[in-house]
């Protein structure tokens, strides 16, 4: 009897990659999700990778509570059509002004639904079935407005119901605390809606604050929300402007910053600040690290949450 | 309680909303909600010690909280630290008994006569929306599921409160009458209230026609009507809003607002 | 200003209940929901509860993977009707031996589903729609002999698929290892599918090995599996003979000799064998502790994991 | 390898599965399913070091555990050690898309000739059952969702091979042809092999009737057609099972079953 020759020649292949190597797969008019909520947790590091490759025509399906990661990418010209129940940053901008001014032009279609529809509309993906059932919105104008959503009598009651159809999507790009090499991802809370973007997904990208231990991810098999990821990418400040939970709070200067340039093109159909803001902000900084610095440590250190 | 404050308007719409919260119920302190905030947590503090409160996604009960600081965004982490349970945002959505005892609050772009109000855009064609509204958000569905919902608003004028909604993201009644909801199969008791810096408004029993309940102090029938784009039901004699109590606005401004946002 | 009057008079109302105020909420007749998985987790107080008062014609909405305390229930002559996937005790017991011969006797009906379609009909309870749709199952027996089940065609894309009618369940009974005095429930583990029974009961009992502090809830609010339960019991050693995770491992002595019982009336149609076990066991003893006296304490104290 | 001890039939038929499985695949590690459980872990600790393995509903990798203790009921709470993960099994159950790079394996009370299966009960009549199975248990899913699906029995006999299965509680390839399942709408493979302790069967490919892929060592053909319900497509030449390797077989008894389940 010889030793195993497994352990010795075969090795679990570590799934840490390159912000370049994700966004690599993502080709123009793919549908692709980004998690998140309002003004947390968005993959910003990933956004911001996506405008400066110039992808053009996405589906971008946001959160069931979008922020302006998806004004921005709106604004760079890369969504062609949004799924989103809502777009806005709360009192920061109670509509995403790029959202608005370019839905307004008919530059940006919307896929209109509420949350409840959007959860139906990624669980049926998750399912593998080509729609579910709600009840709410009988009676309001989703389906009208909304052609993709039908109104049907159920097979077992003849109660009247909307179809949901399925949102498959091709990418899912998500931003959490933390993972192992090997895909399995945790939050601090509770990860808002994201659990149900990844299930929705072919591929899922997650980029994080740090990577840890697999042990430390053993520690607590109940945290791991994302037990699969095609990816892990190191993205410490990566949601920055928006708040990392347990790791820092929105830039709230920052976000009022990019509200500003959007409302210039919403209020007054001036480009020029967004252009401005894009230049400096996403098109200008070399990589992950040089929007950081642009950013400033001095101001990254003071989002502390306590 | 020797107090003689006198409440602002604020503050007698958040009340407004505290009598009619029970204890037990299910509510949502949405952050940027102000006013639904301090009329849940007035309700908790004072008879609603089992009520189940959601802030931030999680379930707490802040009960015992000497003072109930106050977030600004609805994502601010530090807003879960009461927290007892997490609501994983698609189970809270999903998962539908438990809004048998919840009560709901919706804003809106519009609302029309019968309670029928609108996220989505103002505009007579769709494609072609001269505003584009920020979205339904949650509000379609949890009109529907909550065991009643009321409509809450920071202004009252015609562009608000108009003849027809140019869409309805939330239904209230329908076309009017008291089975508008049930014929559709519809759960929930619908609208209850519609609270503005005016007035408060409730629901004819039959034609569920918006009636005018009572007047918040030195407002007039007439302000009220002027503001209005539809003929609202005026009873022959309209009360005013009655105000908190002496007790209710101290534990308001030492415990609940603090930082002032209703005054 | 004088203090607040509230905290003085007010407060916190205890959700902590006796076994008889959850029983006494059973009425013949109510479709009840049994938690757990195979031969962990059941919520064996409460059904030796529900046997000993002679409640009837239930139906029994077991676990994705019932255990031998759904063979209980049918042994003791309460179950109607049975909702479950499977019922037995994997190799302790391949086919629960009473389920077995009360449904090839016509005593007990199935309602023939598999574990997605369980799942399907718990959500849409919990959804308040009438149905879910699946696509499992299309071309199999299902549909044929469970008529509640609808093949029919999606509105979207014409699909053929299953329709699977909601099954709401008055009452769900739980075991769990701690909550606190307010009904918020944790698991050690992963709880398997009780919160999906949960989902779909308009009220939950949970017993529990503990209760803990509000506190020690507090300290991992992840770990609220069951964030509201109507009630919850004290129920050490309140799964046995199944196990408790992180409390003690299943009782295969004890397993076996009521699968014994109940093989004899399977096999020889000998109800004796069962009739002696129920007066042992569920009929006899006055209370749960009179239960584990009769179980002995030396038998309990060996059930360790580790 | 100088080892020159010979398998019996379960190592066998476990390696069997074993040589099916891809690294990066998921699988589940049913418990008192000893046969699938050590091939799903030969194939694991040999090749398959990026295998995702279901064990006790949890996600696990025991690639560097030396020896895998084994567990006789799903529900040990003890084999949830390894997890990485937990499957709430709701979510387990209701997210399909993990199960696109998923194999299955399934039992059956009986088994026709397009690999169609039952579990629920033996009788011509469902309200009359001569013999009430355990129920479909996750099989009528699994074995839709997952990339493909093995049968495996613990016997081979007329009984379990039937010429129509009373009821069909996993579909195989109804009533054949390649096209069976995906004009059902049914993604996913369908049954490759049915494994028995006296062969390996698979599916023809045009037909999709089952087809004698390899004797176990000392099985002859007509041991095979004696105790099969059907009529089984025989080729011309029938290869011996391909037995475990040395190192196999060593990994086999030294990691996986060291209690011996297997022999």
């Amino acid at each position: 009897m010889t030793e195993p020759a497994n352990t010795q020649t075969l090795q679990r292949k570590k799934l840490i990659i390159e912000l370049d190597d994700a966004l690599a797969k993502v080709q123009d008019g793919m549908t692709i999700g980004i998690g998140g909520f309002i003004n947390s947790s968005h993959p910003m590091m990933v956004v911001r990778g996506l405008i400066k490759r110039g992808v053009k025509n996405l589906t971008v399906v946001g959160s069931a509570s979008s922020g302006l990661e998806i004004d921005l990418l709106i604004a760079a010209g890369c969504a062609a059509k949004v799924v989103a129940p809502y777009v806005g940053g709360e009192v920061l901008a109670p509509i995403g002004p790029a959202f608005r001014t370019a839905v307004e032009k008919g530059k940006v279609e919307v896929f209109e639904l509420d949350e409840a529809m959007f959860y139906a509309a990624l669980r049926a993906a998750a399912q593998r079935v080509p729609f579910n059932p709600w009840r709410s919105g009988v009676g309001t104008s989703f389906p009208d407005i909304n052609p993709a959503i039908k109104v049907f009598k159920d097979p077992i009651n003849g109660e009247t119901l909307l179809a949901i159809p399925a949102i498959n999507l091709d990418i899912a790009f998500l931003h959490a605390a933390v993972s192992d090499a090997y895909g399995n991802v945790q939050y601090v809370g509770h990860g808002y809606g994201d659990r149900a973007i990844y299930a929705a997904a072919d591929l899922t990208f997650v980029q994080v604050e740090q990577i840890v231990s697999n042990e430390e991810i053993r520690r607590d098999p109940l945290k791991t929300a994302i037990p699969g990821a095609d990816g892990v990418i190191r993205a410490r400040f990566g949601a920055h402007p928006y708040s990392s939970p347990g790791h820092y709070i929105e830039d709230q200067e920052h976000i009022k910053q990019y509200v500003r340039a959007a409302t210039a093109w919403a209020k007054e159909n001036d480009f020029a600040p967004l252009k401005a803001y894009l230049d400096d902000f996403v098109m200008g900084p070399a990589d992950h690290a040089a929007y950081l610095e642009r950013v400033g440590i001095r101001r990254l250190l003071s989002l502390n949450e306590y | 309680m020797q107090t003689t404050a006198v409440a602002t308007t604020k503050e007698i719409m958040a009340t407004v909303l505290a009598r009619d919260l029970n204890d037990g119920e299910w509510v949502e302190v949405g952050a940027n909600l102000p006013v639904p905030r301090a009329g849940v947590l007035l309700a908790h503090l004072l008879w609603g010690a089992n009520m189940k409160v959601m802030i931030a996604m999680t379930k707490a009960n802040v009960f015992n909280e000497p003072v109930i600081e106050e977030f600004q965004l609805i994502t601010d982490h530090r807003a879960t630290r009461w927290a007892e349970a997490y609501y994983i945002h698609n189970d809270l959505v999903e998962n539908m008994k438990f809004r048998h005892k919840g009560v709901f609050f919706a804003g809106a772009l519009q609302i029309d006569q019968y309670g029928n109000s609108n996220l989505i855009g103002i505009g007579k064609d769709y494609k072609a929306l001269k505003f584009r509204g920020p979205g339904a958000i949650g509000v379609c569905n949890a009109t529907v599921m909550n065991s009643r919902f009321h409509l809450v608003v920071n202004a009252h004028d015609k562009r608000i409160f108009v003849p027809k909604c140019d869409f309805v993201s939330a239904l209230g009644w329908g076309s009017g009458g008291a089975d508008a909801r049930t014929k559709l199969g519809l759960p929930g008791g619908g609208p209850r209230y519609v609270v503005t810096p005016l007035c408060v408004m409730d629901f004819e029993d039959n034609t569920k026609r918006m009636r005018l309940k009572s007047l918040h102090p030195g407002v007039k029938v007439d302000d009220v009507v002027q503001n209005t784009g539809f003929e609202l039901v005026i009873p022959a004699s309209v009360p005013v809003t009655e105000a908190p109590t002496a007790e209710q606005l101290h534990v308001m401004r030492t415990r609940i607002d603090v930082g002032g946002a209703l005054r």
